[in-house]
């Protein structure tokens, strides 16, 4: 095995490209270095990314951010202009793992990963986030809900890497809230996680919504029925229900050591609209 | 030697004893210094590893390592076959538990394990040993197990007390109790009756198990290791590979927790092993995954109560069966479960029937107070709901029915003086029973008892000649116990704490100490230590009395000096501990004091718990608001660390009721093995643990101490259940009360 | 003579007889007593047991001194964590 | 698989090593250094034991590689106390008790330091949450966050 860390993206891509045998990105390394202990992962190559400045940097891009790979959770937390823009992105983004796994940990990592349960994912899907993959053949922009494909398996090409994600441009009266259920107050793999990202006008009635959920099924979901229920209202009683049933009707997640199907579909719901009136106060609340 | 200065405890007024010094060994735990027992290493040092078994149950056809043995940097390589056979029957079983023989009985069970120049090679060495496995049925839910058609995992094991017919499965069958249940039950004027269960569940000891064994060419061994008793180890490895017990000198290291899981061997006689084949030391440490699925977890448990009360709260009779599975060898702790379930309470008809039962799960090793809280659990949650069905306030209902002195325990002998009205009425007394609760919270309080016990113990206490104190004792310090012993030692010496020093000595330096367990060490330790306090303050009054020229019977020992017993035995300043040591070798040679003893006459010990909790209704996650521990400690030595054993036995006892469990698939394979999914309590989970130490002295101990340790995880179960079901208006009766189950138990209300 | 309780599972091997008299001054006459006399506990007593003198429990020591009018109670063997 | 020659700076001390590419900080700092203050718990950066700060950021040393250590910063426990002084939390922990088995303390130590470091003044609920990534099995962490606390409010009034 061997471990190369090249300091810019072209040198990683070439590396990526020109590796022999199976070659692993390694950005925070908080799954990758567990799945290797426990022998579900055997790279010949780690490909340590965090030696390229490009990818630690949060960029203002046409009024969104764009944020690099390499880029760790307490480091989008302590970025007062992100929190105020993605709230919801980055209170998903700091419930993975503990302070120490903060330290290291990064969004890319996290949605590469593709778990079905990753906590960032569904507030990046909520947020209509892009990837930004590089690879021999160039750049490529995707929209974070078509990276990952099913446990543990992503839409990248060999040879491909995610170098950064784009938040959008965050409009006024907008706001995101990411709520996630796990048995114990930390340290916990996401049992159900929803996402909720909205807009509202003068008058309180919401404009836009996404609504993303995870852990219920093989990927994150993005649930345009629940975000259909919101539109148009001012997320009153009623909405808030239709919601509710919409992430439940979706959700079609299994039984395993964290959660029955009964449990997760019922909670989705909840956390959904939890979220959702978490959003709508963030977006400056009923006029 | 006559242990007779027994009755000073009560009245005596403590100058060190009772208060809150440092703990002699802190300097080096705070600051990276101590060593635990994968932070020793030897010259020439190997590395051990083990391969385990993937299937639940499966015939062993062969074993070929030769493709292992032919790796560059591989020393030995060992397997059932390379061990002596051993008779006894309890040996044999922790053998096989350490390494399997004809068949592998669990997820994890040990079949192999090479020693190797590092520890990649030796990971690629145990990938090249191939195993032919016959895979078998297998039961790992102890109602299950008990089918009379379920998968054996023994043949014809039971012992003469299980009538025939039952599953092979069944092992053992204990009964306890008195009266006659079926009139009492008749007096009630309701009869409850409910079943219960209650996973297995992890000590959860941070520190992995960890050794390192070195065994010479002429037989003599070595053996560091992390232990709760250096001599438990030394005497079963001895066993187990037909060595002398004199020939193997273990060494403790630092303790990184043990909780009763670090009581028997796993590693230790594989090590020592591959040593000897190797030639060289070998280190063994587990990982995180072997720990959980290869140490000694505790039983889950199957328990049906049947409890009558009366409607003013007068408990009637009490009736319990419970079935235990301890795993894959027999011993699951359902004595003592039978033993302690109705031990609060005075009943006139009283009766436990208990089943030990095997699945394949790993051996089940001892976890605080073995047996007891699951049993509690069932029996604090129907007196409960017996409580509240009648309007009655739950904690009057208990002190109504509350054993006290003179009251037969349910598992048999009359209590003397015991604290657990104390408890109650502390706990009535205090502020959080009558604080106000919110919506969706809810108030539950349970009690729980364990026996202690005491046993074989030596302390050596040594005199330096600059009047300096050094104390040798054989058990582990899992939680400040060489504070207590150098606490006693100071009192009994009349000398600053400071002036004492408590070690932990090898197998060699010693003799025979049972283990750190029972919650023995404070008890029996510190009554061998102050025996050999006044063994040394003895012979120190004998030579001042030897240098005033006096009858040794005209001099008395007060305040940390020797004079004389009154004006007519001359006039002579008190030679001071100090002064007599600097003349030590002048008047007969070194002074030391020293006791070797069966410390019996341990008290027992009661609590009672108060916990408050909020649901979530939407979502079935519980959070503890406030907790409360109040318990008989007899005498607190040192109240810091008695506080400590209540704080840490409840935040296990609330792990256990909310989220702790061993989860096994389909498969029978484990599916949690680590603190990810194995879900120990965190900080942000708790409030802060109040205590209450309330001291009813134990009169078989000098100073008056009982044993603190296992008794707080006792009650957390049921009055953490209890206020779960007084938050809800549902009441779970299975643990843990993980929020699927919660909110499904919510939504069928 | 002392008194000595069983417990069930004990009782039940000697045809449920809870409580019997047995002659014996020290824990080791009691419990080699208990054995010849009745057969049937010799299993559970080799296994170990632990005895309550007068509420207080002990495991091993032989010499513990019995009074005729000791309350003596045989518990199945304690153990800790 | 060849060795990593890796230049770094361990508790202020220069120090170089080898290391294979897939070895661990904890395992370079244990094996390789001698400095067993770190523990290893798991392995799997969920019990926090290892706790080490990494250029000033508290991270899980099982779950870095050695041979990312190259040019940066490690601090450990052994470097907490200066030459006979303890750190103020380390005072304290022995001050409340804070310890039992004692295996989980140097871990809480270097975390607690890093949030006092940012956070000088924490709440009750602060410190928890912050140190939910620490298991102790021991104590049920009473007297951990109380000694945190108190270390805290020492610390301030020292300035």
């Amino acid at each position: 095995m061997q471990y190369i860390s090249p300091t810019t993206v072209d040198e990683a891509v070439h590396a990526l490209s020109s590796a022999t045998g199976a070659c692993r990105i390694l950005a925070g390394g908080t799954d990758l270095l567990v799945q290797m202990r426990a022998g579900m992962k055997r790279p010949d190559t780690l490909l340590d990314i965090k030696r390229i400045d490009a990818l630690h940097q949060i960029t203002a891009e046409d009024g969104g951010w764009r944020i690099g790979a390499a880029v760790s959770g307490a480091e989008m937390g302590e970025h007062a202009a992100l929190v105020s823009d993605w709230p919801g992105v980055v209170e998903a983004v700091n419930l993975i793992g503990s302070t120490q796994i903060q330290g290291r940990a990064t969004m890319a990592g996290n949605l590469c990963n593709a778990s079905p349960a990753a906590d960032s994912v569904p507030a990046l899907v909520a947020a209509n986030a892009v990837a930004r993959v590089v690879g021999p053949h160039g750049q490529r922009d995707v929209a974070v809900l078509d990276i990952p494909s099913g446990p543990g398996k992503t839409t990248l090409e060999p040879g491909e890497f995610v170098a950064s994600t784009y938040l959008p441009a965050r409009g006024a009266r907008s706001a995101d809230a990411y709520l996630r259920f796990i048995p114990r107050t930390e340290m916990d793999i996401a049992v159900v996680g929803a996402a909720v990202s909205l807009t509202l006008d003068a008058d309180g009635i919401c404009t836009a919504a996404r609504v993303a959920l995870g852990a219920v099924a093989p990927k994150v979901l993005l649930v345009e029925a629940a975000a259909r229920a919101l539109i148009g209202s001012r997320l009153d009683a009623p909405a808030l229900d239709a919601l509710a049933e919409a992430c439940s009707a979706a959700a079609k997640p299994i039984a395993d050591k964290r959660g029955t199907v009964e449990f997760r579909t019922q909670v989705a719901g909840v956390l959904a609209r939890r979220a959702t009136l978490i959003a709508q106060t963030r977006a400056g609340g009923p006029a | 030697m006559a242990l007779d200065n027994k009755t000073d405890a009560g009245k005596r007024q403590f100058k060190i004893v009772g208060t809150r010094p440092l703990r002699p060994d802190g300097v080096d735990k705070v600051t990276g210094r101590a060593r635990f027992g994968a932070d020793m290493s030897a010259p020439g040092m190997l590395v051990g590893a083990v391969l385990r078994s993937p299937h639940p149950h499966a015939q062993i056809r062969s074993i070929d390592t030769t493709r292992a043995r032919a790796l560059p940097g591989v020393h030995a390589v060992v397997t059932r076959a390379d061990f002596p056979t051993v008779d006894d029957a309890a040996i044999a079983d922790i053998l096989d538990n350490c390494m399997a023989g004809d068949k592998a009985l669990y997820d994890g069970h040990a079949v192999a394990a090479v020693a190797a120049a590092s520890g990649a090679v030796a990971r690629h060495a145990l990938e090249l040993i191939a195993v032919d496995y016959a895979p078998l049925p297998f039961v790992t839910d102890v109602d299950a197990a008990m089918k009379p058609d379920a998968p054996a995992l023994h043949p014809s094991r039971a012992d003469e007390t299980v009538p025939p017919g039952l599953s092979a499965n069944v092992m053992a069958r204990h009964q306890f109790g008195h009266g006659d249940i079926e009139a009492g039950l008749a007096a009630a004027d309701r009869v409850l009756e409910r079943s219960y269960r209650t996973e297995a569940t992890h000590q959860g000891y941070i520190e992995p198990h960890a050794c390192l064994a070195s065994v010479g060419p002429d037989g003599k061994a070595d053996l560091w290791c992390c232990t709760q008793g250096q001599y438990m180890v030394r005497n079963t490895c001895a066993a187990i590979l037909g060595m002398e017990q004199g020939s193997l000198r273990v060494t403790p290291s630092e303790i990184g927790g043990g909780f009763g899981g670090k009581t028997t061997v796993f590693l230790e006689p594989v090590a020592l092993l591959l040593s000897k084949k190797a030639g060289r030391p070998v280190k063994m440490v587990m990982s995180r995954d072997e720990v959980f699925r290869a140490s000694g977890p505790t039983a889950s448990t199957s328990i049906d109560v049947r409890i009558g009360m009366t409607k003013d709260g007068r408990i009637t009779a009490g009736f319990a069966e419970l079935r235990y599975q301890g795993g894959a060898y027999p011993g699951s702790p359902v004595d003592m479960g039978s033993m302690s379930a109705f031990a609060p309470y005075d009943l006139e008809h009283v009766k436990t029937i208990g089943w030990d039962v095997v699945t394949n799960r790993p051996k089940q090793a001892a976890y605080r107070a073995p047996g007891a809280p699951m049993a509690a659990f069932a029996v604090e949650s129907a007196i409960d709901e017996l409580a509240r069905g009648f309007g009655l306030d739950p904690l009057e209902v208990r002190l109504k029915n509350a054993a006290r002195e003179g009251t037969r325990a349910s598992y048999g002998p009359t209590f003397p003086a015991i604290g657990l009205e104390a408890t109650l009425r502390a706990a009535k007394d205090h502020p959080h029973w009558s604080a106000p609760l919110g919506p969706n919270q809810g108030r539950g309080v349970a009690c729980g008892f364990w026996f202690n016990f005491g046993g074989d113990t030596c302390v050596s206490l040594n005199i330096t000649p600059d009047g300096t104190v050094t104390v040798s004792e054989g058990n582990p310090d899992i939680g400040g116990s060489r504070a207590s012993m150098s606490m006693m030692a100071a009192e009994e010496l009349g000398i600053p704490y400071e002036k004492v020093r408590t070690i932990i000595a090898d197998t060699g330096s010693l003799g025979q100490n049972d283990v750190t367990d029972g919650s023995r060490v404070t008890f029996a330790v510190g009554l061998a230590t102050i025996e050999a306090a006044r063994a040394a303050k003895r012979e120190m009054c004998k030579r001042a009395a030897q240098v005033w020229g006096i009858d040794a019977d005209a001099v008395i020992w007060e305040d940390g000096a020797v004079r004389p017993v009154s004006p007519n035995a001359g006039k002579h300043p008190p030679m001071t501990l100090a002064e007599i040591a600097a003349i030590a070798s002048n008047t007969g040679g070194p002074i030391a004091g020293h006791c070797e003893v069966n410390a019996e006459g341990a008290g027992v010990s009661f609590g009672t718990h108060i916990a408050d909790t909020e649901v979530d209704p939407e979502t079935g996650a519980v959070k503890i608001l406030r907790y409360t521990v109040l318990q008989d400690a007899g005498k607190a030595v040192h109240p810091d660390y008695v506080e400590g054993q209540f704080q840490g036995g409840a935040v296990q006892g609330i792990g256990w009721a909310l989220n702790e469990e061993y989860i096994y698939g389909d498969d029978g394979r484990l599916q949690n093995a680590g603190f990810l999914d194995y879900r120990i309590p965190v900080a942000s989970d708790l409030p802060m643990i109040d205590t209450v130490i309330l001291e009813i002295p134990n009169p078989g101990h000098p100073y008056g101490v009982r044993g603190v340790g296992e008794t707080p995880i006792v009650p957390p179960l049921a009055a953490v259940a209890n206020a779960v079901s007084h938050a809800t208006g549902v009441r779970l009766t299975h643990l843990p009360i993980s929020p699927p189950r919660l909110l499904a138990a919510i939504r069928a209300k | 003579m002392p008194r000595v309780k069983l417990w069930g599972s004990l009782a039940a091997s000697i045809d449920g007889q809870s409580e019997v008299e047995v002659r014996a001054r020290t824990l080791r006459e009691l419990l080699d007593t208990l054995k010849q006399e009745y057969p049937a506990l010799r299993p559970q007593l080799d296994r170990g047991v632990s005895v309550a003198i007068d509420g207080v429990i002990y495991n091993d020591d032989w010499f513990t001194p019995i009074r005729d009018d000791s309350e003596v109670v045989l518990l199945a063997r304690l153990k800790g964590g | 698989m060849s060795a990593i020659h890796v230049t770094t700076t361990i508790n202020n001390d220069a120090t170089e090593f080898l290391c294979a590419p897939d070895e661990t900080l904890l395992d370079v700092l244990r094996d390789r250094l001698g400095l067993t203050g770190s523990k290893e718990g798991c392995g799997s950066g969920d019990c926090g034991a290892c706790s080490v700060m990494l250029d000033g950021r508290l991270v899980c040393a099982c779950l870095v590689l050695g041979a990312e250590a190259e040019g940066r910063t490690v601090a450990t426990i052994e470097g907490m106390a200066v030459g006979e002084t303890l750190h103020p939390l380390q005072r304290k922990f022995l001050e409340h008790a804070a310890l039992q088995c004692g295996i989980c303390t140097p871990g809480f130590l270097i975390a607690a330091k890093a949030l006092l470091e940012r956070h000088p003044d924490p709440t009750e609920e602060e410190a928890r949450y912050w140190l939910a990534g620490n298991l102790c099995r021991c104590t049920g962490y009473d007297k951990i966050i109380r000694a945190v606390l108190d270390a805290a409010a020492e610390m301030r009034e020292a300035g």
